[in-house]
């Protein structure tokens, strides 16, 4: 394995593994529900799909070719993270959970 | 190198399911809960890849495919019910 | 490690059976899962722990036993085939006696609400 | 062959008799006596051998195991039994022609009374104590049934469950003394257990074993405290009280003593319990016959009272007495039932059997009354009568009895008072039912004689009573030595046979009683105010609330046991576990094994922190139902991420689906069940519940570390040996699943899909009303099926069908296998539920999942037996690596088609059982208004 | 390695597979398939029989692999006598419940054929965690069977028999894991070679695990204090599932008796006769707690569900003092005692179809039909019951009786055993008096009249006990055998060495 | 019944059938077969589940739209990351966007984009597909953004689906 990819696979692996940290940061401290929602749409799916990424290269760097499975998953978090997002929110808004107070506009009736 | 790297990262990324827990537990909302046990599922599938890689086997990665299925399936069955009451209907 | 898996297996059991002595079916059936949790756990950790050493001949040099897995793998699939029949009958509890309490209609649950009643010990 | 036969006859005369119910009363009468006239006849021919004191054994092999035999032996105190069962049961069935109406059920009458006679036979004329104990518990049954004959009358029932706990459980009793006996001689053959009598009574068992056998005889023979049933027997139609409670079934107490007695008796304790219990007999039963109205009731007690004296004969246990008491049987059986008959047809005519209403009947029916006389005075003893005899004998050997100092008075002042009271309640019979004045207010009236021939079984039983008391030497003294000699096992006393035996000490007492008794009777209205001071002890009526307060007791005593609560039963199910499971687990001598522990890493350890955290959640959160739910799934995921972590990637991937799809299971019951557990426990039973879980959780815990730390082999290197060349796959898993352990998996597979079947039939006709709106009260959204959902299920599908084919078809390899790739597909399948409803789906679906179970396990079952048609076992897998042009070389395994059926299977039950819940929701057939089409 | 040995399981499995493709084949159909199933599943089972009655041991090595690394079946006595007696059960069961009992869940035929399957492997199996295996397969059959026939009586004690089941299963699981985590094998025969010569705190583990799995079939048996489930499932059930259920508690008493005395036998050093001597008093205390029941009984199907419990208790004490004679006696006995009470079920439920709205229970109300016949039926039935000469309880009580040795056991075993005799007596005839005799005036809506097969089959499980008196030598000479068998031990490790096709001898 | 036969969905079966080449670890004839079946039998069990075919006049645009919201995935990732980590409280705002695009498909593309990024979540489609709510993390007024997912998403894919 080469320094170079080495070098790769690093950076990959610990901007993913903050990336991830920050989504949980974000649903950790953000203050409502709906604000909530977006940390982990975002910032979590780069994350994975970031250690994704380095896994990709790590193994076909160490000679097991390139493994599907992982573009796969980093796909299919892609199409599902905003369908998740959005039954979530909708059942928030079905349930009534409060947005923080200085937030602009209003939640549909469900 | 990678090996700092690789528990940088499995620390990084246990710390943020440790945060998951703790919205999943303070809730206050029924939605912020499966929030938090949707975003743990995706943790999971992150430190599934990191243990295949720490291990450099692949014999793990499918689990990591399946978690990221079923976790969604899981979400969506839960916010529907939070919603609609029924799942299947 | 062994210390931190036996914690895990002794905390399933006990909320498991704790919540098996509750009067509700909802609540039963979750012990149950939580039960069967740590069965399965303990089930498979009786060909003892490894790390990295799946049982896929070629893939890594030492095995772990995989007799307990395919065991495991067996209960986890009946328990699952169980555990759908007795969510099932909770079901039919609750329609049948218009209540989920696990020994079905009593009168006292008229006076639901009533808080640390009593009700199925009398 | 002839003793089997005798016993025989009347059961094929029973099964014969209701045939000839449709001929008439006569028809089915003479039918009846056919056996026991045969039967006599194949006596006859042993009489040679047995006046001389010889038996005559018929024996057949039959369980040597129990040690019981089809053994018959004829000897003449068995013969005499048969006789009196033979003759009087032949003038009982002619008596009871008379005495039934046509309108009664004939049939079953004599049916009955016939199996009770077999029984009666077999009692006397079994060679092995066994076969004597079933019959005698069959005449427990058939006396049973005979004594509720008239089942629609209360008294009847209630009498015949009486005599039946009394002498049944006597007989159980018996049973037990009778296999200690066995077990002291080695055997239950009569002729073996006669000649053991010695080794019998040295034994230390032979106190148990009398007392068993006493029990056994004394209930049957209604002796003191059992007495109580006999009278209530009485409530039997007329025949059957003068056959079972006179001269059979209540005798074969008393036979049980003669038979036993060379083995049993002679000892002290034979002498106290056998002699005491007579004497109290005797004297109640004599004393309350004088106070009872009821004709039957007064020969019922005085049977008991007669039953008493031949006990007390026995148990005095000279030889003397020992000829007394069975000559006293063969006197009683005579008067007794002619009395009972005759009371009968007084009964029959009068249509009552009150004394005080029935009056002056000599005027009526002179013929009658003569016999009933003649009998009557018999039983109370008047010379030149039977009754006469054996009492005078009865009186001297109360003399004889060696008791110290003043004892040796009670014996003769009891009999002479027995006497008094024989003497007043005989003449009570006679002037206060056929003369005393005239009948009142009687319901059939005038009486007139009976028919003529129901009175001939009285009158030649009133014959032999005469006979007997005029020539006893003649008439009864062959058949009398040969009983004697039976009973006593051999040498005979002297004893003479005469009418009188001059002017004794025993003659005196009998004037005494007669005397006495005359001038009782005389004064019977003091005696009757006397004793209607006692409050009579109705016994049915206190057995009966004995019975219902024993009823009530277990009524209560288990509805506090078995309260119908299952928290009860779980927790007396954990508290078993914890008990059994605890004392192994104190003694472990050290926690940690000879493997010690292994390093931690952290994120294992926050990962099980987070699980320990999450399953007490779950526990702490139950009542808020969709919390716990969710706290559950962390617990779910972190278990198949354990797996995962241990080695077992094939369990995180079936631990993951199957998790998903038992959530999918929980709401959609969750739906129609309050979202809320409302708090029912008190602070105690939680306090206890939670002691008990920790107790369990700790013991696994000590169990789990001591179990990881202990090294160890398995059988598993075995499989991994012999995974690839012999089960053609690298998973190792996978391969015993299919393979080595196929059956397993077979039987795994038929668990899921009974349980799918059994969901779906149960749901078929369920109605569930769920809640209008959430927990909190919101209603619920109209949005049933959400765009962006819907969209994205549908290239989940194809995806996943993918997904599924890979995962199975790696399986036998690598990770995956029939299982998750059925899952995986269930699941996918599931989403096209959740995105697009029942409806939509199941259009599209193009299969009924009751058959793709079917077909399931068809296929594993297919790919099983494959291997038989080549002489294998079942579920032996072949595999091989084909090579075809342009495709190359890939593996083909018989396994792969076991797999395909656990693929099918998994995924038809899966659904089934999901589909068939959510088949109950209201909304399943009705289209979403936001719904387009 | 003869194929016969799969034949009591393969049958079942087909035909019930069979079953579920004809959901909605017309319902004689599946009637006469079904029946004819189970008929072949008997006849299987004499096949098997008389094999075992040479005494030697079968195996069948599924897979063909060589135990104890494959699952084998392990025909022994013991085994053919259980597949006997349960496949005349069940054809009788089958019979009356085509009388109608089978309407109205179209899946009965299935549930009921899985169930005979899952019975037959936990008879044939000579592995231990198939045996979990085969009672989970028997046990869902059984939950399945119990809720059929809708109505909303038989669901609170369906879901406390499932529940109380399913924790038994994780129970039995446990149990397992702790005898694999020390002796590294599952099957039986091995098992038996290697329990004894476990040692240390190994001891203690698989001790816990023994104990543990003893609580799992006393549970299944029905033992004090794990019976009160039982009375309640039983008396709602179905009649011919009911009476099918006289066969599970069974299946209880038999894996005491494979598994204590083959693992735990005499032979099992230390832990030799594992946990017989807690076995034998509450044995005896179950009896007793199933006369009280009895007596107390408000119901006929009730008072017969207490027998059950009675039974288990009649069984077990001999099974808990282990000797020939009284596991002979036992085996006998469970012959009996077992198509009895099933008789009893299907007789009880013959009543209650009689009396209207007073159904089977023991109050007075107008005068049945075929008044006769059910009587003598029940009577027949609780005579054999109570163990009352003529009939074949008799036989099994004498013979359990005579087989205890002097001391206080055979005092305790006498006294409990005699006493409870006595007061089942009082508690059937009374039920008897009052449901049959005591009746008031009054019109009964007129059912219709019992029909023949329904009737037969009742009639055919009450008959034989006295079919079993009949046959009473050499049914003890087969018992006795059996019992020999069982404490040969040693000759059944010996299956261990069976070759596998195509190997050498 | 030749169309039975046929391939009904010919993009799924391309995706299928490469895909599939992936999962077997190299192409052989052995994954060819399998994948050509796959790529036959899987369209044709699921062919009931796809009522219309997709509206894809311009398919061949879908990929630079892709690399476009990959591109603005990693910018929002970071957006988000700055504002989740910065102590101001956030400014969010419930925004009704009204929808041009009609397809449902194209709704659903849309609104996923929105969701993946900067600090935007499809929150809602209104019953008559013509409006989304969008809840914003942090913005100014509402028209900037409206206008931002105009120009950026909805276009491009008003071109694709039509
Ligand atoms: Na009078
Ligand atoms: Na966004």
């Amino acid at each position: 394995m080469s320094t170079f990819v080495e070098y790769a696979i690093s950076a990959l692996l610990v901007i993913g593994g903050a990336f991830t940290l920050i989504g949980a940061i974000g649903l950790a401290r953000l203050p409502d529900f709906f604000t909530r929602l977006h940390g982990p749409t975002k910032a979590t799916t780069l994350g994975v799909g970031a250690i994704m990424l380095s896994s990709v290269v790590y193994f076909s760097s160490a000679g097991h070719g390139i493994g599907i499975s992982e573009i796969l998953i980093t796909v299919f978090l892609l199409m599902t993270a905003p369908v998740s997002a959005n039954m979530l929110a909708k059942a928030a808004m079905h349930m009534g959970v409060k947005p923080m107070e200085n937030t602009r506009g209003n939640p549909w009736e469900q | 190198m990678m090996t700092i790297a690789l528990y940088a990262t499995i620390a990084m990324v246990t710390l943020a399911a440790l945060l998951n827990v703790y919205r999943l537990i303070k809730g206050p909302d029924a939605p912020d809960r499966v929030l938090a046990l949707d975003t743990l599922y995706v943790n999971a599938i992150a430190l599934i890849i990191l243990l295949s890689i720490t291990l450099g086997t692949r014999m793990y990665l499918e689990s990591a495919l399946l978690l990221a299925v079923m976790g969604f399936v899981g979400t969506v069955a839960m916010a529907k019910y939070l919603k609609r009451g029924s799942v299947i209907e | 490690m062994e210390l931190v898996y036996a914690l895990v297996i002794g905390a399933l059991t006990a909320s498991g059976v704790y919540l098996l002595l509750r009067a509700r079916t909802f609540p039963v059936v979750m012990g149950l899962t939580l039960l069967s949790y740590g069965v399965n756990l303990f089930l498979f950790s009786s060909g003892r722990l490894s790390t990295g050493q799946q049982p896929i001949i070629g893939s890594t040099t030492a095995y772990s036993d995989p007799l307990p897995q395919a065991l495991v793998l067996t209960a986890i699939v009946i328990g699952f085939a169980m555990t759908a029949f007795v969510v099932v009958l909770s079901l039919r509890n609750l329609a049948d006696n218009n209540d989920d309490h696990v020994d079905g209609a009593r009168p006292e649950s008229a006076t639901r609400g009533k808080q640390d009643e009593e009700v199925s010990d009398k | 062959m002839s003793l089997p036969l005798v016993v025989l006859l009347p059961f094929l005369g029973a099964i014969a008799a209701p045939l000839f119910a449709q001929g008439g009363r006569t028809a089915i009468a003479i039918a009846s006596s056919v056996p026991a006239l045969i039967a006599l006849a194949a006596l006859f021919p042993h009489w040679e051998t047995l006046s001389t004191g010889g038996t005559v054994v018929q024996s057949w092999e039959w369980l040597p195991a129990i040690g019981i035999a089809f053994s018959f032996r004829l000897d003449g105190l068995s013969l005499l039994f048969a006789l009196l069962i033979l003759i009087i049961g032949v003038l009982i069935i002619l008596y009871a022609r008379y005495y039934l109406k046509p309108t009664e059920n004939v049939g079953k009458f004599y049916a009955l009374l016939l199996c009770f006679k077999g029984s009666m036979l077999g009692i006397v004329l079994s060679g092995n104590l066994l076969l004597m104990l079933i019959f005698w518990e069959l005449t427990s049954l058939t006396s049973f049934l005979l004594i509720s004959f008239w089942n629609h009358k209360q008294d009847a029932r209630r009498g015949a469950r009486m005599a039946l706990a009394v002498t049944g459980g006597g007989g159980l009793a018996l049973l037990a003394g009778i296999l200690i006996i066995g077990r002291i001689v080695g055997s239950y053959e009569l002729d073996d257990v006669l000649a053991a009598g010695d080794l019998i009574k040295a034994h230390a068992m032979y106190p148990v074993a009398l007392t068993l056998v006493l029990l056994g005889a004394f209930t049957k023979s209604a002796q003191f405290p059992f007495h109580f049933w006999l009278p209530h027997a009485m409530q039997a139609p007329t025949p059957v009280s003068a056959y079972l409670h006179s001269a059979t079934m209540v005798k074969a107490g008393i036979f049980l003593m003669a038979r036993l007695y060379p083995a049993l008796a002679g000892t002290e304790l034979w002498f106290y319990m056998v002699s005491f219990t007579g004497m109290a007999t005797l004297l109640i039963g004599a004393y309350v016959a004088m106070f009872k109205h009821d004709l039957k009731g007064l020969l019922a007690h005085s049977t008991v009272s007669h039953l008493g004296l031949i006990t007390l004969l026995f148990g005095m246990g000279t030889e003397l007495a020992a000829v007394a008491a069975v000559f006293h049987v063969i006197n009683h059986a005579t008067f007794k039932a002619s009395l009972f008959m005759a009371a009968g047809i007084i009964d029959h005519e009068t249509g009552t059997r009150d004394m005080r209403r029935i009056n002056g009947l000599w005027r009526y029916m002179p013929h009658t009354a003569t016999l009933a006389m003649v009998a009557a005075s018999s039983m109370a003893g008047v010379p030149l009568l039977n009754g006469f005899l054996s009492k005078e004998m009865f009186f001297a050997e109360s003399l004889q009895l060696n008791l110290p100092g003043i004892w040796a008075w009670i014996p003769p002042i009891v009999a002479t008072l027995a006497g008094i009271f024989a003497v007043a309640y005989s003449a009570r019979f006679i002037h206060d039912v056929f003369f005393n004045g005239k009948p009142v207010n009687l319901p059939i009236y005038p009486p007139h004689e009976p028919p003529r021939y129901m009175k001939f079984p009285v009158e030649i039983l009133v014959f032999a009573c005469i006979m007997v008391g005029m020539f006893p030497a003649i008439s009864v003294g062959p058949l009398l030595y040969s009983a004697a000699h039976a009973t006593l096992g051999g040498a005979v006393p002297d004893y003479q046979l005469a009418v009188i035996h001059g002017f004794n000490l025993p003659l005196m007492m009998s004037i005494a009683a007669f005397v006495g008794g005359l001038i009782m009777y005389s004064q019977r209205q003091r005696f009757f105010n006397f004793h209607a001071r006692f409050k009579e002890i109705d016994e049915k009526a206190v057995f009966e609330a004995v019975v219902s307060r024993f009823v009530n007791l277990s009524n209560r005593f288990t509805a506090t046991l078995e309260n119908g609560s299952l928290q009860r039963y779980a927790m007396l199910l954990v508290v078993s576990v914890i008990a059994v499971a605890a004392m192994p687990l104190i003694n472990l001598g050290v926690f940690v094994g000879g493997n010690g522990l292994s390093p931690v890493d952290w994120p294992t350890a926050i990962a099980a922190g987070v699980l320990i955290l999450c399953a007490f959640g779950t526990a702490a959160a139950h009542r808020e139902r969709f919390t716990a739910l969710v706290l559950l799934s962390v617990v779910g995921l972190i278990v198949a991420l354990a797996f995962a972590r241990f080695s077992a990637p094939d369990l995180a991937m079936t631990q993951l689906s199957v998790e998903v799809v038992t959530v999918v299971l929980l709401m959609l019951a969750l739906y129609y069940m309050p979202s809320w557990t409302p708090l029912e426990s008190s602070g105690a039973r939680r306090f206890r519940d939670i002691s008990l879980s920790l107790a369990a959780g700790v013991g696994m815990t000590l169990v789990t570390l001591a179990m990881l730390t202990q090294p160890f082999t398995s059988i598993s290197d075995f499989f991994l040996e012999n995974s690839k060349p012999g089960g053609g796959g690298t998973n190792v898993v996978n391969v015993i699943l299919v393979d080595f352990r196929g059956f397993d998996t077979l039987g795994e597979i038929a668990v899921l899909a009974i349980a799918a079947l059994g969901i779906y039939a149960m749901l078929k006709n369920t109605a569930l009303t769920p809640p209008p709106g959430d927990g909190q009260g919101h209603p619920w959204t109209r949005d049933a099926h959400p765009l962006m959902l819907k969209q994205i299920a549908r290239p989940m599908l194809p995806l996943a069908l993918m997904i599924s084919a890979y995962i199975f078809l790696r399986g036998h390899n690598l990770p995956g296998g029939g299982f998750i790739a059925g899952l995986i597909t269930s699941v996918a399948l599931v989403l096209q539920y959740i995105a697009s409803g029942m409806v939509w789906t199941q259009d599209r679906i193009g299969f009924k999942y009751h058959n793709m179970i079917g077909l399931g396990l068809l296929f594993a079952t297919i790919a099983g037996a494959g291997s038989l048609a080549f002489g294998y076992p079942f579920l032996t897998s072949t595999f091989d690596y084909i090579s075809w042009p342009v495709v190359g070389k890939f593996e083909v395994a018989s396994a792969l088609v076991f797999d395909l059926g656990v693929y099918l299977t998994v995924i038809g039950a899966t659904l089934l059982a999901l589909v068939s819940i959510g088949r109950l929701s209201p909304h399943s057939a009705i289209k979403s208004p936001r719904e387009k089409s | 390695m003869t194929h016969w040995l799969t034949a009591p399981i393969l049958i079942p499995m087909l035909g019930g597979i069979l079953q579920t493709f004809m959901g909605y084949a017309p319902i004689s159909l599946r009637r006469t398939l079904g029946i004819a199933t189970t008929a072949l599943i008997l006849a299987s089972s004499l096949v098997l029989l008389a094999l075992a009655d040479d005494g030697s041991y079968r195996i069948y090595a599924f897979g063909n692999w060589q135990p104890p690394f494959g699952i084998v079946l392990v025909l022994d006595r013991l085994a053919a006598l259980m597949l006997v007696m349960t496949s005349v059960l069940a054809l009788c069961c089958h019979m009356f419940s085509i009388g109608g009992a089978d309407e109205g869940n179209r899946q009965f035929h299935t549930l009921f054929l899985f169930q005979l399957m899952g019975l037959n492997i936990a008879f044939l199996t000579g592995d231990l965690f198939n045996l979990f295996v085969a009672f989970e397969v028997l046990l869902i059959a059984s939950y399945g069977l119990l809720m059929h026939g809708g109505g909303t009586v038989r669901t609170v004690p369906g879901l406390h028999y499932v529940v109380l089941n399913l924790i038994g299963s994780s129970i039995f699981l446990i149990s397992v894991g702790m005898i694999y985590s020390v002796t590294g094998t599952l099957n039986m025969a091995d098992l038996a070679v290697k329990i004894p010569q476990v040692t240390g705190d190994n001891l203690n583990i698989v001790k816990a695990g023994g104990m543990m799995l003893l609580v799992v079939f006393a549970l299944k048996a029905a033992l004090l204090p794990l019976c009160f489930w039982l009375p309640k499932a039983y008396a709602k059930a179905t009649a011919p599932v009911a009476a099918l259920f006289a066969v599970m508690t069974k299946v209880g008493v038999y894996a005491i008796i494979r598994v204590y005395l083959l693992v735990f036998g005499n032979d099992a050093g230390e832990l030799a006769n594992l946990g017989m001597d807690w076995l034998f008093p509450l044995a005896l205390a179950t009896l007793a707690i199933g006369v009280i029941g009895a007596l107390g009984a408000d119901n006929l199907k009730s008072l017969v569900a207490w027998q059950v419990i009675i039974s288990v208790g009649t069984l077990l004490a001999p099974v808990a003092l282990g000797s020939a004679a009284s596991l002979s006696a036992a085996l006998f006995y469970l012959l009996s005692t077992t198509w009895t009470v099933a008789g009893l079920f299907l007789v009880a439920e013959l009543v209650a179809h009689q009396r209207g709205s007073a159904r089977d229970r023991i109050i007075t109300a107008p005068r049945m039909r075929n008044r006769k016949l059910l009587g003598v039926l029940f009577m027949m039935g609780a005579v054999a019951a109570a163990g009352l000469p003529p009939l074949s309880g008799f036989f099994g009580k004498v013979l359990i009786l005579k087989s205890v040795e002097p001391g206080p056991q055979m005092a305790w075993l006498w006294s409990v055993l005699l006493i409870g005799s006595f007061l089942t007596v009082i508690a059937y005839s009374r039920a008897g008096s009052i449901v049959f005799w005591r009746t008031v005036d009054g019109h009964l809506e007129q059912p219709e009249p019992v029909k023949g097969k329904v009737t037969t089959a009742a009639g055919t499980l009450i008959a034989l006990t006295v079919v079993i008196v009949a046959l009473a030598g050499p049914i003890n000479r087969y018992t006795d055998a059996t019992a020999q068998q069982l404490l040969d031990t040693g000759a059944y490790t010996e299956i261990l060495q069976t070759s596998m096709v195509g190997e050498d001898d | 019944m030749l169309d039975r036969l046929s391939f009904p969905q010919p993009w799924l079966s391309l995706i299928l059938f490469t895909t599939w080449q992936f999962l077997s670890e190299g192409i052989s004839g052995a994954s060819v077969v399998m994948g050509l079946l796959l790529a036959w039998l899987i369209p044709q069990i699921t062919r009931g589940f796809w009522p219309e075919r997709p509206a894809f006049i311009k398919p061949w645009r879908m990929p630079m739209y892709l690399l476009i919201l990959l591109w603005d995935i990693v910018v929002a990732s970071f957006s988000v990351a700055r504002l989740i980590l910065s102590p101001r409280k956030p400014r969010p705002v419930f925004v009704s966007y009204p929808l041009q695009v009609e397809h449902p498909l194209a709704i659903s593309i849309l609104a996923s984009t929105i969701s993946l990024t900067p600090g935007t979540v499809s929150a809602d489609v209104s019953d008559d597909q013509k409006l989304l709510l969008i809840h914003t993390l942090d913005a100014e007024d509402d028209q900037s953004v409206i206008d931002a997912i105009h120009n950026r998403y909805e276009k491009p894919l008003l071109e694709m689906f039509r």
